[in-house]
C-alpha cells in the first residue's frame, strides 16, 4: 500500500512528460489525459481513505520508506528518507485532494490557451499537497509544501483574471506575487524553525516519528512553536496574515482558486497540527489561546470582511478566512474533539469552498463579472447551478445535516471543553454572520426578479455540474454520516502528545 | 642593528600612502603606481620577517620575488586595459568610467 | 412507540426521492409526498396509544431508541427518538396539520411552475419538524430546529422571484438564526457540565445538582434564546410578518401551526431547567412574552394584509404561550399550542381560499364575500372566535388556562396585561372578519370571480373547523378518560406534576366580557366604510403612525444593519484592504523594495568608491578584531 | 616545525597531470588559431572558429577526467600542491564548468569576439589557476594561482575591445583586483611574519598554540586576507566591481566568472581557514557571519531594482555569497561540505541560466529583462529551462537549490548560527521575487513578434545537462553529497595529521 | 643610533617622499618621477636587509621596465594635467582611511612581540635563494611564468590595434 502513497505523488508529477508528448494542437487529448490521472489519482486516494483500518496500531498505515540521504554531514542514519504514511489524520485530506483535483480538472476543462502547461503546472500542484500530506519526514513535507507554492505564480499570473474595482485595481499579477511571496515568507518561518527542531533533537535525522520521540526543552518549545504557528499559520489564513489568500483567490482561475482554497489552505493548518503540535506539545499549548484569539479574530473578521463584499469571489476568499479561522481555532482546543472539528472543518471546508468556486467561475465565464451587485436572479437561468452555490453556502453557514455543521460544531464543543467559552461564543456568532452574507448574496444575485442583462445565461457545462456533484455528495455524506471521518481521525489525534 | 620595527613601520607607512592614492586619484595610471606602493610595502614586509625571523626557510624572500614579478606583469596587463579605454573613451580618468552603474 | 422514528423517516425518504426524481414522476409527486405524510400521522395513533398504554407506569419517562452517531474517546453522540406526553401533543398537530395543508396545497398551489418543489419542501419540513419534536436529544433537536428553519426559508421564498419574497426569505433565516446563536450556545454549556446531549440525561444530571445555579441560569437563558428568534417573540420578532410573503399554505402550516411553536414546544420541553433555574430565567420569558403581547395585539390593529394581520394574531398568541411558561404554566402553553395549531391553520388556510378566489390580500380591496364564499366565510369565523376566546371554541379554554395562570403570577399588571390583549385582540379579529366578508365590497372585480373552495381544499378546512370546535374539551377529566388519559390534558402532559385543570367563573366572565366587548367594539368601528376607524386614526395620528410602522422596529433594524453592521463591515473592508493588505503587507514589501532603490546608489559606477569600501571594509574589521582582541 | 630538507620533498610531476593537460592544449588551441585562420584565409579570425570552442571544451574535460586517476589519493607535490580527494573534486568541478563555458562561447565568440584561439587559451589557464587556489596547501602556490585566475579573467573580461562596457568593468576589475590582491598580500606577509610560515598547516600549528604576544599583527593580518578573499569571491563590502565585471565581460565570460573565480575563491577560502585559522575561529567568526548578512541583503535587496539581466545575476550572486560564507562562518566538517554542495549545486544552476541568457543573447543581442518578453513563445524549452534555473537559485523544491540550501542553512543552525539561517531564508524569500519578475516577464510578456528561434542544438543539449544536473542534485544528492564530504573530509583530516606533516612522502 | 640605522633613516625618508609626491604630485609626470625615487630607495631598502638579490630585481624590473611602462603609457594616454582631472572629490575621506589604517597597522606591527631576534638580520645568499626557487619553489615559479604568458598575451590582444580602427 506504500506504493499507493508514492504513486499519488508520482502520477501528477509523471503526467508532466505526458503533457508534454502531446502535441499542442490536440488540446482535446491533454484534457483527457488530465481527467484520467485525476480519475486515478481520486480513485487511489478513495481507496486510501477507505481501506485505512482505524483499530488499533500506532496510527501509521501503508509505510514505505526510501534512503535519500543519510550518513553524510549532520545526518546519521535513515537522516532524511522518503518516508510516507498516512495516518488517522492524513487520510480525509488525502482523499479531500482527490475529491478537489478530479474537480478541479473538470471544472478547467474549457481553459484553452495552452491548456498543456496548465494542467502541468496544476499537477505539480497536486503532487506537492499529497507529498505534505503523507510524508512523514519533516525534510520532504517541507520540500512538497514548497512544491506545492511553486507553480502558483504562474497559474496565477498566466491564466488568471485581473479586476478593476473602480477604487483600486488588483491585477492577476499583484495577485500572483503576493501570495506566493506571502506563501514563502511564511515557510521561511518554517524553514527557522525546522532547523531549530532539528538541532534540538540532536537525532541526526528529520524522520518526524524520530523527532517526535526526541525531548524539547520548555523554553525551546515555547519560542519554536509560534515559528511554526506562524509559518503555516500564514498558508492557514491565519489573521492578520490572510491577505493573500482573497486577492490571490480572486486572481486565480477558476481551478486553481479551488485546490489552493479547498486543499493548500489546509497545508497550513496540517502543518500545524503535524508538526508544531507533535513535535512542541508544550509549546502549543502556551500558545494555544493566542492561536485561539486569531482563529476566533480571523473567523469574526473575515465574516464581517465578507459581508461588505461585492464580488463573488472576494466574498468566497474571505469566507475561506473565516472558516480556516475554524480549523485554528480547533486546533488551539488542544483537546480532541476540538482538533477533531479541526480536521473536520479542514475537509468540509475544503469541499464546499471549491463548490464555492466552481460556482462563481461558472457564473464568471459567461457573465464576465463577479459583482453580485449587477446580479439579480439568475437562478431562473442557471437553475442547478444556483442550488449548488446554495448548498456550499448552506454548508458553510453550518446548517445540520451538511458537512460544515458537523465540523463547526466539533470545534465549538472543543472550545467551549477547554474553557474558551468566549471563543466558542464569537465562533457561533461568526456562523449567524454567515449565514447573513451568504443569504445575502443569494437574495441579491440568484432570486428576485431576473434582470435582463442576464437573459442569456445558460446552465453551467455539464463538467462543472460534475464537480458539483461529486463535491456536494461529500457534503452530505459528511454531514450525514461523519463517523467514517471521526473513526479515522480520532484514531491519529489520541496519539498526538498534549492533546487531551 | 636596525630593530624589525623600523622596516615594518616603513611599510605600514608605504603601504597607507599607496591605499590613499587609490583611494584618492583620478588617474587610472596613477592608481595603478598607487598599487605599486603598495605592492613594494608588502616586499619589504616579506623580506624584512625572512631575514629577520625564519631566515632558514627564507619563503618571504621568495614570496617578495614573487610579488614583483606579478606586479611588472600586473602593470603591464593594466596599462594595456586602460590604452585600451583611452582608445574607445579618450579618457583613463577612472571617474569618467561609469556608465555602468547602480 | 419504539417505531416513532418513522413518522420523521417517511417523509424524509419521501424527500430524497422527489428530490432525485420528482421531475419525472406523474404529477410531479405530490401524491408521494401527501401519501408519507398521510402514513406518518398513521402511524401517529399507534405510537400514541403505546404511549397511552405505558404511561401510568411507575417511573414512565418517555422512550425510543436511538443510534450511536460519533463516538470517540469519551465524547459520545446518540441520536435518538423519543415519545413522551408533551411530544406527542406536539407530534399530534405536527402531523395532522402537515397533512391537512398538504392536501390543501393540491388545489392551492396547482399549476404553480414549481409545483413539484413546492412538495419536496413541504416533505423535507415534515421530516425535519418531525425530527424536531421527537429528538431525544438537543443536537438533533437543534438539527431539525435549523432544518425546518432552512425549509422556512425555502418556502417563504418560494416566489422569489419577487423581490420581496427573497428579501423576506432572508430576512426570517438571518433573524431566527441570531437566536440559535444563542441557543448552539446554551446547547454546549448544558454539554459541558452534563458531558451528554441526551436531554432526559441532562435532567438527571440537573436534577442531582449538577449545575451551578447561576451557570444554568446562562445556560436556558441562551437557549431561549433560540426560542425567541424562532418563535418571533420580541426583540426577533421581526420576520415573522414578512414571512406571509409565502405561499398561504406554508403560513398555515410553518408560520402558525408548527415551525414558529417550537420555541415554546422546546421551553417546555426543557423546562425542568428553567425551574431549577435562578427565577430570573422564567421572569425574561414572562417578560419578552408579554412585550411581545402588547406590540403584536396593537400591530395587530392597522395591518391591513390578511395575512399578517393573522401573523400578528400568531405573534399574539406565542406571546400568550411564552406568559403561560414564564408563569410557571407547561400545560397552558402546550395547551394553547394545541389548540392554536388547529384554529390558526384554519384561519390561514381559509385566508388562503380568499385569496386563491380573489387574488387580493388587502383588507381594503375586499369586503361582503361572505355571500359569494359561505363556507369560508364560516370556517374563518370560527377560527376567528376561537382566536378571540369565545365560549366553547377551543380558544377559549385554552386562553383560560392561560389567564389563570396570568392570575396567580407576582405581578397583577401582567393579569391586566393578558387580559386587555384579549380585549385587543377580539378588535383587531373583528375587524378583519368584518372588512373581509361583510359590508360593500371595496373591489367588486375582486369579488364577482370569488367561489368558495374546491372539494380538495374545503376538506382540510372543515376538518380543522370541526377541532378547533371541539378539541378545547381535552381538557377536561371526563373527556380525556374516554379517550385513554383521564384527569385531562394537564394531568396527562406533566403526570409528574400534574396540573389539574383550573376553572374559575370570575377569570372566564372577565375574559368572555373583555372578549366580547372588543368583538363588539370592533365590529362598530369597521362597520361599512369604517369611518370611526378613519376619525380615531386621524385623532391618534401619532399612535396611528407608530403602530403602522410597527414601532419602527423593523426601520431601527433596517438603520443598524445598514449604519451599523454593513458600515462596520465595510469599515473592516477598507481596514483590510488599505491598512492590513496595502500598509502591513505591501508596505513591508515597498519598504524592503526601496531599502534596495536606496542601496543601489551605493554602487556609484565611480572606481574609487569602489576602493573606498573595500578599505573601510578592511579597516573596520581590523580595527574591530583589535579592539575586541585588546 | 622543521623544514624538511628538499630532497623529502615529493616531485611526482605527474600529480600535476591535469594542469600540464591543461596549459598544453591552451598551447595548442592559441598555435590551431594562428594556422587555421591563415590557411583558412578568413583573416578577420571571426567565422569559422567554432569548433574551437568545442575543442577547447574537450580539453578541460580531459583535464577533468585525468584528475579522476587520484580520487582517494593523500599525496602533495613539493608540499605545496595537494593532491587528495578535495582537489580531485575541484579539479573536476573547475574543468566541467570550464568546458561548459567554452561550449557556450562558441557561437558568442565567433560572432561577437576577436582572437578566439587566445580567448579558449585563456579560459584553460584561468582554470589552472582555479585549480591551484583549490590545491595550493600553502599561500605563496595559493596566491600565484590565485593571480593566474585573475589575470586570465582580467583579460577576459576586457575581451570585448569595442565595447566601452567591456573596457570600463576589465579596467574596475582589474585595478580592484590588483588593490585588493596588493591588501591580501600585506595580510599574507603578516601572517607569515608572526607564524614564520606560509605552509597552511604550520600556520594551523602555531595558531593552536598561545597566541597572545602576536595576536595584534596576527589578526590585522587575518583581517586583510578576509577583505582580500572577500573580494575574490565578491562579499560586500569588497563587491563593488562584481556588478559592473558581469555586465561588463561577454556574456561566456559573465559565466566564467561567477563560476570559476568564485567557487575557486570559496575552495581557497574554506581550505585556508579550515587548515591554517580554525583554532581563531571564536575571533572571526562573527565576522564573517557579519559579512555574510551584509552580503546577502545587499545582494537580494538590490537586486530587486536590476533592469539588466546579467546585473541582476551579479547581485543575485552576492547574495548567494552571502549564504556561502555561512558555511565558513559555521566552519565545521558539516557546515564545509554543506558549503562546497550548494556552491556545486549553484554554480551548475548558474550555468544553467547563463547558457540560456547566452542562447538568448546569441539570437537577439539583448540582455534587458524586458526583452525577454514572450520568451516562453518564441522558445519554450528555453524558458522552461531558464525558469528551472531560477527557481532552483530561489530555492524552490525539485531542484538543487532547494535541498542544498536547506542542508547549508542546517549546518549552520547546528553551529550555533541559527540567527544567521534566519536572515539567510529571509533574503533567500526575498530573491524569489526578482526571479519571479523574469519568470513573469517570459510567460506573461506579450512578444516583440512570434516567430520562433531556430534551435541551437548543441547549446541545448549543453543546457539540458545542466538542468539535468539541477534535477539531479536537487532530487538525489546523495552521490554527490557523498563526494562531497569525502572531499572536505580530507582538509580537515589534515589539519588533525598536521603534527605528522613531516612523515609525508 | 648606529650608522646604519642613520642609512636607513635617510633610505625610508626618500622612500616615503618619493611616495608622498607619487600620491600627492599635480603633474602625472612627475609622479612617476616620483615613483622611480620611492622604488629604487626601496631597492636601498632591500639592501639593508641584506637581500641583495631582490635589490637588483627591484632595480632592473621596476626601476627599468615598470616606471619606463607607465610613461609611455602617459604618453600614449595624453592625460591632462589639471589637477582637478587627477585627484578625486574623495581626498578627504581617503584621507582619513589611509590615515586610520596606518594607525592601526603601525600600532599591530608595534605592540606585536614577533617570534624570534628582532635585531639580528640574517644574510640569504643568492645561491640558496636560487636553489629553493628551482625546487621547493619550482611549482610557483612555473605558475608565474603562465601569469607571465598571460599578461603578456592579455597586453598584446588587448592593446593591439585591429583593422578598421
Amino acid at each position: 500500500m506504500g506504493y499507493v502513497l508514492l504513486a499519488l505523488i508520482a502520477i501528477p508529477l509523471l503526467s508532466a512528460p505526458v503533457f508534454m508528448a502531446v502535441p499542442s494542437r490536440y488540446p482535446q487529448l491533454t484534457r483527457y489525459v488530465a481527467a484520467l490521472g485525476a480519475a486515478a489519482m481520486f480513485a487511489l486516494s478513495l481507496l486510501v481513505f477507505i481501506a485505512y483500518e482505524y483499530q488499533g496500531g500506532s496510527g501509521l498505515r501503508y509505510t514505505l520508506q526510501w534512503d535519500w540521504l543519510e550518513n553524510v554531514g549532520l545526518l546519521r542514519e535513515n537522516g532524511i528518507t522518503l518516508h510516507l504514511a498516512v495516518d488517522g489524520i492524513a487520510a480525509p485530506m488525502v482523499l479531500l485532494t482527490g475529491i478537489v483535483a478530479l474537480a478541479a480538472v473538470f471544472v478547467s476543462w474549457n481553459i484553452n490557451f495552452r491548456n498543456k502547461d496548465f494542467f502541468v503546472l496544476l499537477f505539480v500542484l497536486i503532487s506537492g499537497v499529497y507529498g505534505v500530506f503523507v510524508s512523514q519526514d519533516l525534510f520532504f513535507l517541507f520540500f512538497f509544501y514548497e512544491l506545492a507554492v511553486l507553480p502558483m505564480y504562474l497559474l496565477i499570473a498566466v491564466w488568471g483574471a485581473s479586476s478593476d474595482f473602480g477604487t483600486f485595481i488588483r491585477t492577476k499579477e499583484y495577485g500572483a506575487m503576493k501570495l506566493v511571496l506571502y506563501l514563502v515568507a511564511g515557510s521561511a518561518l518554517i524553514f527557522i524553525a525546522i532547523f531549530a527542531t532539528f538541532v534540538e533533537a540532536d537525532k541526526g535525522t528529520f524522520d518526524l516519528p524520530a523527532l517526535g520521540s526526541a525531548t524539547y526543552g520548555e523554553s525551546f518549545q515555547k519560542w519554536v512553536f509560534p515559528l511554526y504557528m506562524i509559518g503555516f499559520g500564514v498558508l492557514a489564513g491565519m489573521w492578520p496574515l490572510h491577505t493573500w489568500s482573497p486577492d490571490g483567490h480572486v486572481a486565480a482561475p477558476t481551478g486553481v482558486s479551488m485546490l489552493h482554497a479547498g486543499v493548500l489552505m489546509k497545508l497550513g493548518a496540517f502543518g500545524i497540527l503535524r508538526v508544531g503540535i507533535t513535535l512542541l506539545p508544550e509549546g502549543a499549548h502556551f500558545w494555544a489561546p493566542v492561536l485561539m484569539t486569531l482563529g476566533v479574530t480571523g473567523a469574526l473578521y473575515g465574516a464581517i470582511s465578507a459581508l461588505a463584499q461585492t464580488d463573488l469571489k472576494y466574498m468566497v476568499g474571505y469566507s475561506s478566512v473565516s472558516h480556516m479561522g475554524y480549523v485554528l481555532m480547533g486546533l488551539a482546543t488542544m483537546n480532541n474533539i476540538g482538533v477533531n472539528g479541526a480536521v473536520l472543518q479542514m475537509f468540509a471546508h475544503g469541499v464546499m469552498t471549491a463548490l464555492m468556486f466552481t460556482n462563481v467561475g461558472a457564473v464568471y465565464d459567461q457573465a464576465h463579472t463577479r459583482d453580485m451587485t449587477t446580479f439579480g436572479g439568475i437562478a431562473r437561468r442557471m437553475p442547478r447551478h444556483s442550488a449548488f452555490f446554495a448548498i456550499a453556502g448552506l454548508s458553510s453557514l453550518g446548517l445540520p445535516g451538511l458537512a460544515g455543521f458537523v465540523a463547526e460544531f466539533h470545534i465549538f464543543v472543543g472550545a467551549f471543553r477547554a474553557g474558551y467559552w468566549w471563543a466558542g461564543a464569537l465562533g457561533i456568532l461568526a456562523a449567524a454572520i454567515t449565514a447573513t452574507y451568504i443569504l445575502r448574496m443569494l437574495a441579491h444575485a440568484y432570486f428576485g426578479p431576473l434582470n435582463e442583462r442576464w437573459e442569456g445565461l445558460k446552465e453551467m457545462r455539464p463538467g462543472e455540474q460534475f464537480a458539483g456533484a461529486l463535491l456536494i455528495a461529500f457534503i452530505i455524506f459528511m454531514g450525514v454520516w461523519p463517523a467514517p471521518f471521526v473513526d479515522r481521525i480520532t484514531d491519529s489525534v489520541k496519539n498526538i502528545p498534549g492533546i487531551s | 642593528m636596525i630593530p624589525i620595527n623600523d622596516f615594518l613601520v616603513l611599510s605600514a607607512i608605504l603601504f597607507s600612502l599607496g591605499m590613499y592614492g587609490v583611494l584618492a586619484r583620478r588617474s587610472a595610471v596613477l592608481i595603478l603606481m598607487s598599487v605599486e606602493l603598495m605592492l613594494q610595502a608588502v616586499s619589504i614586509n616579506f623580506i624584512t620577517f625572512a631575514v629577520y625571523l625564519s631566515p632558514e626557510q627564507f619563503t618571504g624572500v621568495i614570496f617578495a620575488l614573487f610579488v614583483i614579478t606579478v606586479a611588472a606583469a600586473e602593470v603591464g596587463l593594466a596599462l594595456a586595459i586602460i590604452l585600451r579605454l583611452y582608445r574607445n573613451k579618450q579618457t583613463a580618468n577612472v571617474d569618467e568610467a561609469d556608465i555602468m552603474k547602480w | 412507540m419504539q417505531d416513532a422514528w418513522l413518522m420523521p423517516a417517511i417523509p424524509g425518504a419521501a424527500f430524497v426521492i422527489l428530490l432525485l426524481f420528482g421531475k419525472y414522476l406523474p404529477r410531479k409527486g405530490d401524491w408521494l409526498s401527501i401519501a408519507a405524510m398521510a402514513a406518518s400521522f398513521v402511524i401517529f395513533f399507534p405510537v400514541l396509544a403505546d404511549l397511552l398504554d405505558k404511561v401510568d407506569t411507575e417511573g414512565f419517562t418517555g422512550g425510543g431508541k436511538s443510534w450511536e452517531w460519533i463516538s470517540f474517546d469519551t465524547f459520545t453522540i446518540r441520536l435518538g427518538f423519543f415519545t413522551d406526553q408533551i411530544t406527542i401533543v406536539m407530534l399530534g398537530v405536527v402531523s395532522f396539520v402537515a397533512l391537512m395543508v398538504q392536501v390543501y396545497s393540491v388545489g392551492y398551489m396547482k399549476g404553480d411552475s414549481r409545483y413539484g418543489w413546492y412538495f419536496t419542501c413541504m416533505s423535507l419540513f415534515a421530516a425535519s419538524m418531525l425530527t424536531l419534536v421527537l429528538a431525544d436529544n438537543l443536537l438533533l433537536l437543534y438539527a431539525g430546529w435549523e432544518a425546518v428553519g432552512f425549509c422556512s426559508f425555502l418556502l417563504i421564498g418560494f416566489w422569489w422571484e419577487k423581490r420581496s419574497a427573497a428579501e423576506a426569505a432572508k430576512k426570517a433565516f438571518i433573524t431566527t438564526r441570531i437566536g440559535d446563536v444563542g441557543f448552539l450556545i446554551g446547547i454546549i454549556m448544558l454539554w459541558k457540565q452534563a458531558g451528554t446531549f441526551d436531554i432526559s440525561d441532562i435532567f438527571q444530571f440537573a436534577a442531582a445538582g449538577g449545575y451551578d445555579s447561576t451557570y444554568l441560569t446562562a445556560a436556558v437563558l441562551f437557549l431561549f434564546a433560540g426560542a425567541v428568534g424562532k418563535s418571533g417573540q420580541f426583540p426577533l420578532h421581526v420576520w415573522l410578518p414578512d414571512a406571509m410573503e409565502g405561499p398561504t399554505p406554508v403560513s398555515a402550516l410553518i408560520h402558525a401551526a408548527t415551525m414558529v411553536v417550537a420555541g415554546v414546544y422546546m421551553v417546555a420541553r426543557m423546562f425542568p431547567l428553567f425551574q431549577l433555574a435562578d427565577p430570573v430565567a422564567l421572569d425574561v420569558v414572562l417578560g419578552l412574552g408579554l412585550t411581545t403581547v402588547v406590540l403584536s395585539a396593537t400591530m395587530g390593529l392597522v395591518a391591513t394584509d390578511i395575512k399578517r394581520v393573522i401573523a400578528y394574531s400568531t405573534l399574539n398568541s406565542l406571546g400568550l404561550m411564552f406568559v403561560a411558561l414564564g408563569a410557571g404554566s407547561t400545560t397552558g402553553a402546550m395547551f394553547y399550542l394545541f389548540v392554536h395549531g388547529f384554529f390558526k391553520a384554519l384561519l390561514f388556510l381559509a385566508s388562503g381560499s380568499v385569496i386563491h378566489a380573489t387574488d387580493r390580500q388587502d383588507i381594503n380591496d375586499l369586503g361582503g364575500l361572505a355571500a359569494k364564499m359561505p363556507l369560508t366565510a364560516a370556517v374563518f369565523g370560527i377560527g376567528t372566535l376561537s382566536m378571540i376566546g369565545i365560549v366553547p371554541l377551543s380558544g377559549f379554554w385554552a386562553k383560560d388556562e392561560i389567564l389563570h395562570s396570568a392570575r396567580d403570577a407576582e405581578s397583577a399588571i401582567i393579569y391586566v396585561i393578558v387580559l386587555a390583549s384579549v380585549a385587543v385582540t377580539a378588535l383587531y379579529m373583528t375587524r378583519l372578519y368584518v372588512r373581509t366578508f361583510f359590508f360593500q365590497p371595496r373591489d367588486r372585480q375582486a369579488r364577482e370571480h370569488a367561489h368558495d373552495a374546491p372539494l380538495l381544499m374545503s376538506a382540510p378546512l372543515l376538518l380543522l373547523a370541526a377541532l378547533t370546535l371541539v378539541s378545547g374539551f381535552l381538557v377536561f377529566d371526563g373527556v380525556g378518560e374516554a379517550l385513554g388519559f383521564p384527569g385531562g390534558i394537564g394531568k396527562f402532559v406533566f403526570a409528574e406534576e400534574a396540573e389539574a385543570f383550573k376553572f374559575s367563573w370570575e377569570v372566564a366572565l372577565a375574559s368572555t366580557a373583555v372578549a366580547l366587548g372588543g368583538l363588539l367594539a370592533g365590529f362598530a368601528i369597521w362597520q361599512e366604510d369604517a369611518q370611526p376607524a378613519k376619525r380615531l386614526g386621524e385623532r391618534f395620528r401619532p399612535v396611528y403612525e407608530l403602530l403602522f410602522h410597527r414601532y419602527y422596529v423593523d426601520e431601527v433594524y433596517q438603520w443598524a444593519i445598514n449604519h451599523i453592521v454593513l458600515f462596520a463591515g465595510s469599515v473592516l473592508a477598507w481596514f483590510d484592504r488599505n491598512i492590513v493588505n496595502d500598509t502591513g503587507v505591501d508596505g513591508s514589501a515597498g519598504l524592503t523594495y526601496l531599502s534596495g532603490f536606496q542601496m543601489k546608489f551605493l554602487e556609484t559606477g565611480k572606481l574609487p568608491n569602489y576602493a573606498l569600501a573595500i578599505s573601510l571594509g578592511v579597516i573596520v574589521i581590523a580595527i574591530l578584531f583589535l579592539v575586541l582582541k585588546a | 616545525m622543521l623544514w624538511p630538507a628538499m630532497t623529502q620533498l615529493n616531485f611526482q610531476w605527474e600529480l600535476l597531470a591535469p594542469e600540464f593537460i591543461l596549459v598544453g592544449w591552451a598551447g595548442a588551441l592559441v598555435l590551431l588559431d594562428l594556422f587555421w585562420g591563415s590557411s583558412a584565409g578568413l583573416r578577420t579570425g571571426r567565422i569559422g572558429k567554432e569548433p574551437l570552442g568545442y575543442l577547447a571544451a574537450a580539453g578541460a574535460v580531459a583535464a577533468a577526467l585525468v584528475s579522476l586517476f587520484w580520487i582517494g589519493d593523500h599525496k602533495n607535490f613539493a608540499d605545496l600542491i595537494d593532491v587528495n580527494n578535495y582537489t580531485t573534486l575541484f579539479r573536476v568541478f573547475f574543468g566541467l564548468t570550464a568546458a561548459f563555458a567554452c561550449i557556450a562561447s562558441a557561437r558568442y565568440v565567433k560572432d561577437r569576439l576577436l582572437h578566439p584561439g587566445e580567448y579558449y587559451a585563456l579560459i584553460l589557464l584561468s582554470v589552472v589557476g582555479a585549480n591551484g587556489m583549490a590545491a595550493a596547501s600553502e599561500l605563496l602556490t595559493a596566491y600565484i594561482s590565485l593571480e593566474l585566475l585573475s589575470f586570465s579573467l582580467y583579460v577576459l573580461a576586457s575581451y570585448d575591445k569595442f565595447d566601452l562596457r567591456s573596457n570600463e568593468g576589465g579596467l574596475k576589475y582589474m585595478l580592484l583586483g590588483a588593490f585588493s590582491s596588493a591588501i591580501f598580500l600585506y595580510g599574507i606577509s603578516l601572517v607569515y611574519g608572526v607564524t614564520g610560515s606560509t605552509h597552511f598547516n604550520a600556520i594551523g600549528e602555531v595558531l593552536k598554540g598561545d597566541t597572545s604576544d602576536i595576536d595584534m599583527a596576527l589578526l590585522l593580518g587575518l583581517a586583510l586576507m578576509i577583505g582580500g578573499l572577500g573580494f575574490k569571491v565578491a562579499a560586500v563590502p569588497f563587491h563593488m566591481w562584481t556588478p559592473d565585471a558581469y555586465e561588463g565581460a561577454p556574456l561566456p565570460i559573465t559565466a566564467l566568472i561567477s563560476a570559476l573565480s568564485k567557487s575557486a575563491g570559496f575552495a581557497l577560502f574554506l581550505k585556508l581557514f579550515t587548515q591554517a585559522f580554525l583554532p581563531l575561529i571564536d575571533d572571526w567568526r562573527y565576522f564573517i557571519a557579519a559579512l555574510s548578512v551584509a552580503t546577502m541583503a545587499l545582494g537580494n535587496l538590490v537586486a530587486i531594482q536590476q533592469q539588466n539581466l546579467k546585473r541582476l545575476l551579479a547581485y543575485s550572486s552576492i547574495g548567494q555569497v552571502g549564504y556561502l560564507l555561512m558555511g565558513i562562518a559555521a566552519l565545521s566538517p558539516e557546515s564545509a561540505s554543506a558549503l562546497v554542495l550548494h556552491m556545486i549545486g549553484y554554480v551548475v544552476t548558474n550555468l544553467a541560466v547563463f547558457v540560456c541568457i547566452i542562447i538568448y543573447y546569441n539570437w537577439t543581442g539583448k540582455e534587458e529583462i524586458k526583452d525577454y518578453a514572450g520568451t516562453a513563445e518564441r522558445a519554450p524549452f528555453l524558458a522552461l529551462c531558464l525558469s528551472i534555473a531560477l527557481f532552483s537559485l530561489a530555492g524552490m523544491p525539485l531542484f538543487a537549490g532547494f535541498a542544498t540550501k536547506f542542508i547549508l542553512f542546517q549546518s549552520a543552525a547546528q553551529e550555533d548560527l541559527l540567527w544567521l539561517a534566519g536572515v539567510a531564508v529571509f533574503f533567500s524569500f526575498v530573491s524569489l521575487y526578482y526571479y519571479l519578475l523574469i519568470v513573469k516577464e517570459m510567460y506573461l510578456g506579450e512578444p516583440a513578434e512570434r516567430t520562433r528561434f531556430p534551435t541551437p542544438w548543441l547549446e541545448y543539449g549543453a543546457l539540458s545537462l545542466l538542468v539535468a544536473g539541477v534535477m539531479f542534485v536537487g532530487l538525489y544528492p546523495q552521490p554527490v553529497y557523498d563526494a562531497v564530504e569525502d572531499s572536505t573530509a580530507t582538509i580537515f583530516a589534515a589539519v588533525e595529521d598536521s603534527a605528522a606533516v613531516s612523515e609525508r612522502p | 643610533m648606529t650608522y646604519e640605522e642613520g642609512i636607513f633613516y635617510l633610505v625610508a625618508a626618500i622612500t616615503v617622499i618619493g611616495a608622498l609626491g607619487v600620491v600627492l604630485a599635480r603633474n602625472i609626470v612627475h609622479s612617476a618621477l616620483f615613483l622611480i625615487l620611492s622604488l629604487l630607495a626601496v631597492a636601498g631598502i632591500f639592501i639593508l636587509l641584506a637581500a641583495e638579490f631582490l635589490a637588483i630585481v627591484q632595480v632592473l624590473i621596476y626601476g627599468g621596465a615598470v616606471t619606463i611602462l607607465i610613461l609611455f603609457a602617459m604618453m600614449l594616454t595624453r592625460v591632462r594635467e589639471t589637477p582637478a582631472a587627477v585627484d578625486g572629490p574623495q581626498r578627504p575621506v581617503a584621507a582619513l582611511a589611509a590615515a586610520a589604517f596606518m594607525a592601526t597597522s603601525i600600532l599591530a606591527v608595534v605592540s606585536t612581540e614577533w617570534p624570534g631576534n628582532t635585531e639580528k638580520i640574517n644574510v640569504i645568499s643568492l645561491d640558496q635563494i636560487g636553489r629553493a626557487l628551482f625546487t621547493t619553489w619550482a611549482v610557483p615559479f612555473e605558475i608565474a611564468s603562465l601569469v607571465l604568458i598571460v599578461a603578456l598575451v592579455g597586453a598584446i590582444v588587448l592593446a593591439r590595434g585591429e583593422e578598421g580602427e
